[in-house]
C-alpha cells in the first residue's frame, strides 16, 4: 500500500485527474514553473504544459473568475490561492459570482470549479497568513466545502471535488502537508458528505476537523487511561454536512465536544450545536462543550500562537468536564 | 474616431429593427414598474440601443457577453426573445432564469450571454475566463465584457485587464461610457478624460469610437473582435454614449448639465441609422412608422403573454443551488 | 416626543456626531450631492462641506482602506458601502485589515471607524442585493457588529457606534427605513452590546434582530390568542453579544426559538444555540429550534423572494412546536 | 533619471550608516531563522537598502509609511530601534508590537511606519487615508505607500491610486521594483516595461529612478513630496532595484537569469555611496571598515539583548482586540 504526504497528494490527485480529463487546467500563482509556494505542485507544469498549467499574477479577483468564467464555458478549473487568508481579497467572486451562479441564472449552467487553498496556524506567519476560513466560506449555499485532514482522504477527496460539477472549495493544512499515510492503489475519487468516525467510543463524542482531528485522536488515547471512552468523528466536508453520522454518534455517547481551529463567532461548530440541540437534544447527558480560539486571533510571538490553537491538554479537558455529568 | 462604411442594407435593417425592439421594451418595461407588475429595481439603457445592436452584430455563434445591469438590450441584440425577457423581469417561471434573475440577472446561455451582473465590475473577470477557455481549447471564439465607465475604477477592471493582456486572452473589454456612474459625473470619481486611455498600463489597444452610431460600433468592434480571433489580444473600446433616464427606476437625474440631454437626443441612435437609410434610399418614413408600430405589437403581445404566465414553484428556490 | 422614521434617525445620527466632533468625516459611493440611492443621507453635503463629506469612486476596498487608514491618523471616519452584499468586494480590507489593525500593532493604534451598510431581502433586488451578511462578519475578533431594529436604536448605537474607539459595522435594513417610531429628545449615544426585551412572556423565548423582530412580535401576538406566551428578545448587537439576557431569558421560558434572515449555515443563530447549549442546557424543555433560510438563496420572482424570508407563520409554527413539547 | 546632485556630508553618512545597519541587520535575521530563534517565514530586502533610506531621509516628522513584509530596511531608517525590530522577530514581549505582528507586521507608530503588511497591496488604500485624514484637517504632512511591481496587479493598487488622484491626495505611491514577485519574473504577469507608465490611467506623474543610488531616491521622493505638500497630489515613483537574496526564507532563486545577480552586485547600494564618498574625500577604506564593525556590534548586542528579553505573557493573546 503506496506511503505518501498529504503534500504528494494533493499533487497526485492534480496529475491523475488531468490525465484523465483534458478539461482539467490548473493554475495560480507560482503554482507551474515553481510548483508552488509549499512546493505541492512540482512536475504539473513540466507533464501538461503551459496551455494547462499557468501561472497568474498577483490579482486573486481575476483568478477565480477566470476559473468561473472557465468552468461555464467547457473546462473544469483548478485554481490555487495559496494562502487561505488570500479568499478575502476575492471575496465577491467566491460569494456573489462563484457559489450563486447557477442559481442566478435558473440552472442554466453547472460550475465544476475547484479552488484550493492552505490554511491553519503553527507555522509562525502572523496574522494574516494564519487563520482557518472555512466559516467564511458556510454562509453561501452553492459551494461546497471539504477539509481532509489524510493523505487519503486528500487524494480522494481532491479529485471528488474536481468530478463535482459544482464548485467545491478544498482546504488543505499547512501543519498536515508532511504528514505520511497510506493511499491504497485503489483509492478514487471520493464522495463528498462523508464524515469518517476515526476512533469509536462510548461515553463522549468528539467533532473535528483537520489538524484537530489528531489532536483529538491524542487526547482520546490519554482519556482512554482514565477510563474515558471517545469516538472521534472526522468531518472531513463541512458542506454538505453528515448529520446520521454525528447524530448516531450523541445517540450513543450523549455527550458531545466539538473542536475548531478557529473563533467561535459563526463557526461551524455552532452547526453541529444546533443539529443536536435541535435533533438529538433528549439524548444529551451533559452539556455541549466547544473547543476553538475563543476570541483570539493568532498572533506571532511563539508561546502565544502555540497556546491561541486548541491543544490535547484543552480539547482533553473539556471532554473530562462533560463526561464528569 | 474614422469615418463610418455603409454596412449592407440587411445589417442596417436588423440594426434598425433590434434597435427599435429594444426602446420600445424599455419603455414598456418603464411603465409595468409604475404597474407593480416588475418589482425592485431596473436600469433602462434607452439612448444607448447603438451599442448593443452594433456589438451583437459584429459577434459570431459562440461568442461569449457579459454584462452589467444594464444589459437588456444587449440580451434582446443578441437574440433573447422578448417573452423570455418580459417574463424574466415579472419573476415568472418561462423566464430567461425562471424568474429567479429578474432584471438585473438576465442570462441566456444559448445566445451566449453568460450573464448581466449585479456587481458593478464583476463580470470582467469571468469573461476573462471564457477567452481562457477558448484560448486553452484552441476555439476561435471571443468573450466580450461590457461595463460602464464607473466600474473602471473598481479593482476587477485592472485585475482582468492586466491578465488578459499577459495572457493575450480573446476578449474585448467595451466600455459604455454614458458620462455618470449612478449620480455621479465620470469627473468627479475618474481622472482620465477618456477611458481609452487606461488601455496603456496594460499595454494593449485602446480605443474610443461613438456609441451612438451603430455601424461605427459595428466597425469598431469588428476590428477588435478579428484581432482578438488572430491571437492578438484585448482591446478597451470606449464606446461615448448617454442614457436619457436616470441611472434606476427612481432616478430623475437632477444632475444633468441643463441642455445636456437635449444635445444627445440630437444624435439619437435610432434616428442616426434611420437618417442615412432614408438618405440611401432604403427606407422612408411610411415604413419607420410601420416598424415602430409591428415592434410594439412584439412588445406588447410578449406583455400579455408574460403577464399570464404562472410564477415558479415554491419548490424552486431550493433547486439550481447545486447541480 | 419626536417621531422619526428609521432613515432619518441615520442621518440624525450622522449630523449629531458630526456637529459634536469635527473629527467625524463621512464618506461613500453618492452618498454627498445626492444624499444616498437610499436617501439616507440628504442634507450632510450642504452643512458639513466637501471636505468632511465625499462622494467617492466605486472602489469599495479603497473606501474601507482609506478610512482605516483616516482613522488611525486622527480621524473618526463612517463609510458607507450602500448594498452589504458589496461587503464582500472589500472583504479582506474588513477582516484582515481593520478588524486585526490594532491587534497586529500590538495596540498602538485605536480604530474609531464605523462602516455602515444597508442589508436585507424583500425589495425585488434579487440574489446578490438582498442578502444579510452580518454572519460573515463575525468570525473577525476585533470588529463590533450592531443590527438596530427601531429608529431610536437606529438613532442610539449609530452615534455609540461613532464614538466607538473600535471599528463598527453598523448594518441598517432596507426593508425598516420607512419605519416610524418615537426617538426621545434626550436619546444619546447607546452602549455596544445591550440586547434588549421587547415583549415579555413566560412559554418561549424568541431571539432575533431587525425585520424578524417585528415579525416575531406579530407572532407572539397571535400566538398569545393561542394561549402561549412568547418573550421576545431583540439582540441589536450580535458583537459583542448579551449573553445574560438570552440566558436569563431561557432560564424563565425553557424554550428557545431562533429567527434569522440568512442561511442556516455558520450563522449567529448557531452562537446562541452554543450558548445556552454550553450554559443552560439544563433548563431547556424542548429541543431548540431555528427558523431561518436553510439552504435557499434570496431569488427574485416575488413569490419565491417572499417565501424565502422567514415569515410570521413559519416563525408561529417553530414557537408553536417547541411549546407543546 | 537626471544626474543626482550630491547630498551634505551629514546626510550622506546618515544614509551610509543606515544602510549597513540594515544590511547587517538582515544577514544575521537570516541567521537567527536558521538557528530557529526566530520562526514563520522572512522576506529580506538586502540589495534594496538604497531605496529605504532614500524614501525616510526625504521625510519630515509627522509623514506615515505603509509597507509590506519586505520591510525591515523602512523600520530601521524610519528610526525603529534595532531592539524592538530584533525583538519583534523573535516574538518578545519588548518587541515593536509586543511580539504579536513579527517579520511581517512591524509597526511603529512614533516614527510615522503605520506597519508592514502581509497582504499584497492592502497597504494602499490604508496610505491614501493616511493622506486624507492631513488634506481633511490641513495638516502639511504627507503619506507614502511603498509596495512591489508584483502588488501593481491586484486591485487595490488601482482604487488607491485612482481614489489619490481624483482627490489630490498628498500621497506617494513608490514601487520597489526588485523584477521578481515571488518567483515570477514581472516580464510573465506584467504587460508593461515600466510600472511608472501605470501613472497614465489616474493622469498622475510617473517616475522611474534608480533604487541602487540612495542620492537618486532621496531626490526623486524630495519631488514628489514637495508636490504633494503643495496640493498638486500623488505621484507613482518605481525605483528600479534588485534584492540579493530568495524571496523569502526558503527560497534559492533558481528562477535567476544568469549572471544577473553578479551584474547587479556591481552597482551595491552600499558600494555606490561608499565610493562617491571616498571619491569625494569624506570617507577612506578604514573609516567604512570601522563603521561596519560599530554597526555590526549594534546589531550583535541588539540580538544578545533581545535573546534574554521575555515572551509576552500569554493573557496578551485576548489584549488589544478591542481599545
Ligand atoms: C461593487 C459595487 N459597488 C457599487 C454598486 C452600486 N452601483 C450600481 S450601478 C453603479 C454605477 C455604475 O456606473 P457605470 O459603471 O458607469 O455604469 P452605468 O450604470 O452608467 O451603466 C453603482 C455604483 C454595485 N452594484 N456594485
Ligand atoms: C493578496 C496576496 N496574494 C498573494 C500573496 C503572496 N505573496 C507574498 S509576496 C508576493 C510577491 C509580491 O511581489 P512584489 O509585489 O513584487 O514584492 P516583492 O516581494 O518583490 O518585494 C506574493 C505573491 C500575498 N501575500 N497577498
Ligand atoms: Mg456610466
Ligand atoms: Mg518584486
Amino acid at each position: 500500500m503506496p506511503q505518501m504526504t498529504y503534500r504528494e497528494a494533493v499533487c497526485k490527485a492534480l496529475a491523475d485527474e488531468m490525465r484523465t480529463d483534458e478539461q482539467v487546467i490548473f493554475f495560480g500563482e507560482d503554482v507551474a514553473v515553481a510548483g508552488g509556494v509549499f512546493k505541492v505542485t512540482p512536475g504539473l507544469y513540466e507533464e501538461f504544459g503551459s496551455n494547462r498549467v499557468r501561472d497568474t499574477p498577483i490579482s486573486e479577483q481575476a483568478i477565480v473568475g477566470a476559473a468561473l468564467g472557465a468552468a461555464i464555458t467547457g473546462l473544469r478549473p483548478v485554481a490555487e490561492l495559496m494562502f487561505a487568508d488570500f479568499v478575502f481579497v476575492c471575496m465577491d467572486q467566491i460569494v456573489n459570482q462563484v457559489a450563486k451562479y447557477r442559481y442566478m441564472s435558473g440552472g442554466q449552467f453547472t460550475v465544476p470549479l475547484t479552488i484550493r487553498a492552505a490554511q491553519g496556524a503553527g507555522a509562525g506567519f502572523g496574522t494574516q497568513h494564519s487563520q482557518c476560513v472555512e466559516s467564511f466560506l458556510m454562509g453561501c449555499p452553492g459551494l461546497k466545502l471539504v477539509v481532509p485532514s489524510t493523505p487519503a482522504d486528500m487524494y480522494g477527496l481532491l479529485r471528488g471535488a474536481i468530478r463535482e460539477d459544482n464548485p467545491v472549495f478544498v482546504l488543505e493544512h499547512k501543519l498536515l502537508y508532511n504528514m505520511t499515510g497510506d493511499v491504497p492503489d485503489d483509492t478514487g475519487p471520493m464522495k463528498l458528505g462523508e464524515a469518517h468516525v476515526v476512533r469509536e467510543g462510548n461515553d463522549v463524542t468528539i467533532v473535528s476537523t483537520q489538524l484537530m482531528v489528531h489532536r483529538s485522536l491524542e487526547a482520546a488515547t490519554e482519556l482512554e487511561k482514565e477510563g474515558i471512552s471517545v469516538e472521534v468523528i472526522d468531518l472531513r466536508s463541512l458542506a454538505p454536512l453528515d448529520k446520521d453520522t454525528i447524530l448516531d454518534s450523541v445517540a450513543k455517547t450523549n455527550r458531545l465536544v466539538i473542536v475548531e481551529e478557529a473563533p467561535h463567532s459563526a463557526g461551524w461548530g455552532g452547526d453541529i450545536v444546533s443539529l443536536v440541540a435541535d435533533e438529538g437534544i433528549y439524548w444529551l447527558d451533559a452539556p455541549i462543550k466547544r473547543v476553538n480560539m475563543g476570541q483570539a486571533l493568532v498572533a506571532y510571538s511563539p508561546p502565544l500562537e502555540d497556546t491561541v490553537v486548541p491543544n490535547v491538554g484543552r480539547i482533553a479537558e473539556a471532554v473530562r468536564n462533560v463526561a464528569q455529568r | 474616431m474614422t469615418t463610418v462604411p455603409a454596412l449592407n442594407l440587411d445589417s442596417r435593417q436588423w440594426m434598425l429593427r433590434r434597435m427599435l425592439e429594444i426602446r420600445i421594451a424599455e419603455e414598456q418595461i418603464q411603465g409595468l414598474f409604475m404597474q407593480n407588475l416588475i418589482r425592485g429595481t431596473t436600469h433602462l439603457c434607452i439612448g444607448q440601443e447603438a451599442c448593443s445592436v452594433g456589438i451583437a452584430h459584429a459577434l459570431q455563434p459562440g461568442d461569449t457577453v457579459t454584462c452589467t445591469y444594464r444589459g437588456h438590450g444587449h440580451a434582446l441584440a443578441l437574440g433573447m426573445t422578448m417573452q423570455k425577457l418580459i417574463a424574466e423581469m415579472m419573476g415568472k417561471a418561462s423566464g430567461a432564469c425562471k424568474g429567479k434573475g429578474g432584471s438585473m440577472h438576465l442570462t441566456d446561455a444559448s445566445i451566449g450571454l453568460l450573464g448581466e451582473n449585479a456587481i458593478v465590475g464583476a463580470g470582467l473577470p469571468i469573461a476573462v475566463g471564457a477567452a481562457l477557455s477558448a484560448q486553452v481549447k484552441g476555439e476561435s471564439r471571443i468573450a466580450v465584457a461590457i461595463f460602464g465607465e464607473g466600474a473602471t475604477n473598481i479593482g476587477t477592471f485592472h485585475e482582468a485587464l492586466n491578465m488578459a493582456a499577459i495572457w493575450k486572452l480573446p476578449v474585448l473589454f467595451i466600455c459604455e461610457n454614458n458620462l455618470y456612474g449612478e449620480y455621479s459625473p465620470m469627473e468627479n470619481t475618474t481622472p482620465v478624460a477618456h477611458i481609452a486611455e487606461r488601455a496603456t498600463a496594460y499595454n494593449i489597444p485602446g480605443v474610443v469610437e461613438d456609441g451612438q452610431d451603430a455601424e461605427a460600433v459595428y466597425d469598431a468592434v469588428k476590428e477588435a473582435a478579428d484581432r482578438a480571433r488572430y491571437g492578438e489580444g484585448p482591446t478597451l473600446l470606449e464606446l461615448k454614449t448617454y442614457r436619457y433616464r436616470g441611472h434606476s427606476r427612481t432616478d430623475t437625474a437632477p444632475y444633468r448639465r441643463p441642455g445636456e440631454l437635449d444635445e444627445w437626443l440630437k444624435r439619437d441612435p435610432i434616428d442616426v441609422l434611420a437618417r442615412k437609410m432614408i438618405a440611401d434610399g432604403q427606407l422612408d418614413e411610411t415604413e419607420l412608422e410601420e416598424l415602430k408600430q409591428g415592434t410594439e405589437r412584439l412588445v406588447f403581445d410578449a406583455i400579455e403573454w408574460a403577464k399570464a404566465e404562472p410564477f415558479p414553484p415554491i419548490e424552486s428556490l431550493f433547486e439550481d443551488i447545486y447541480a
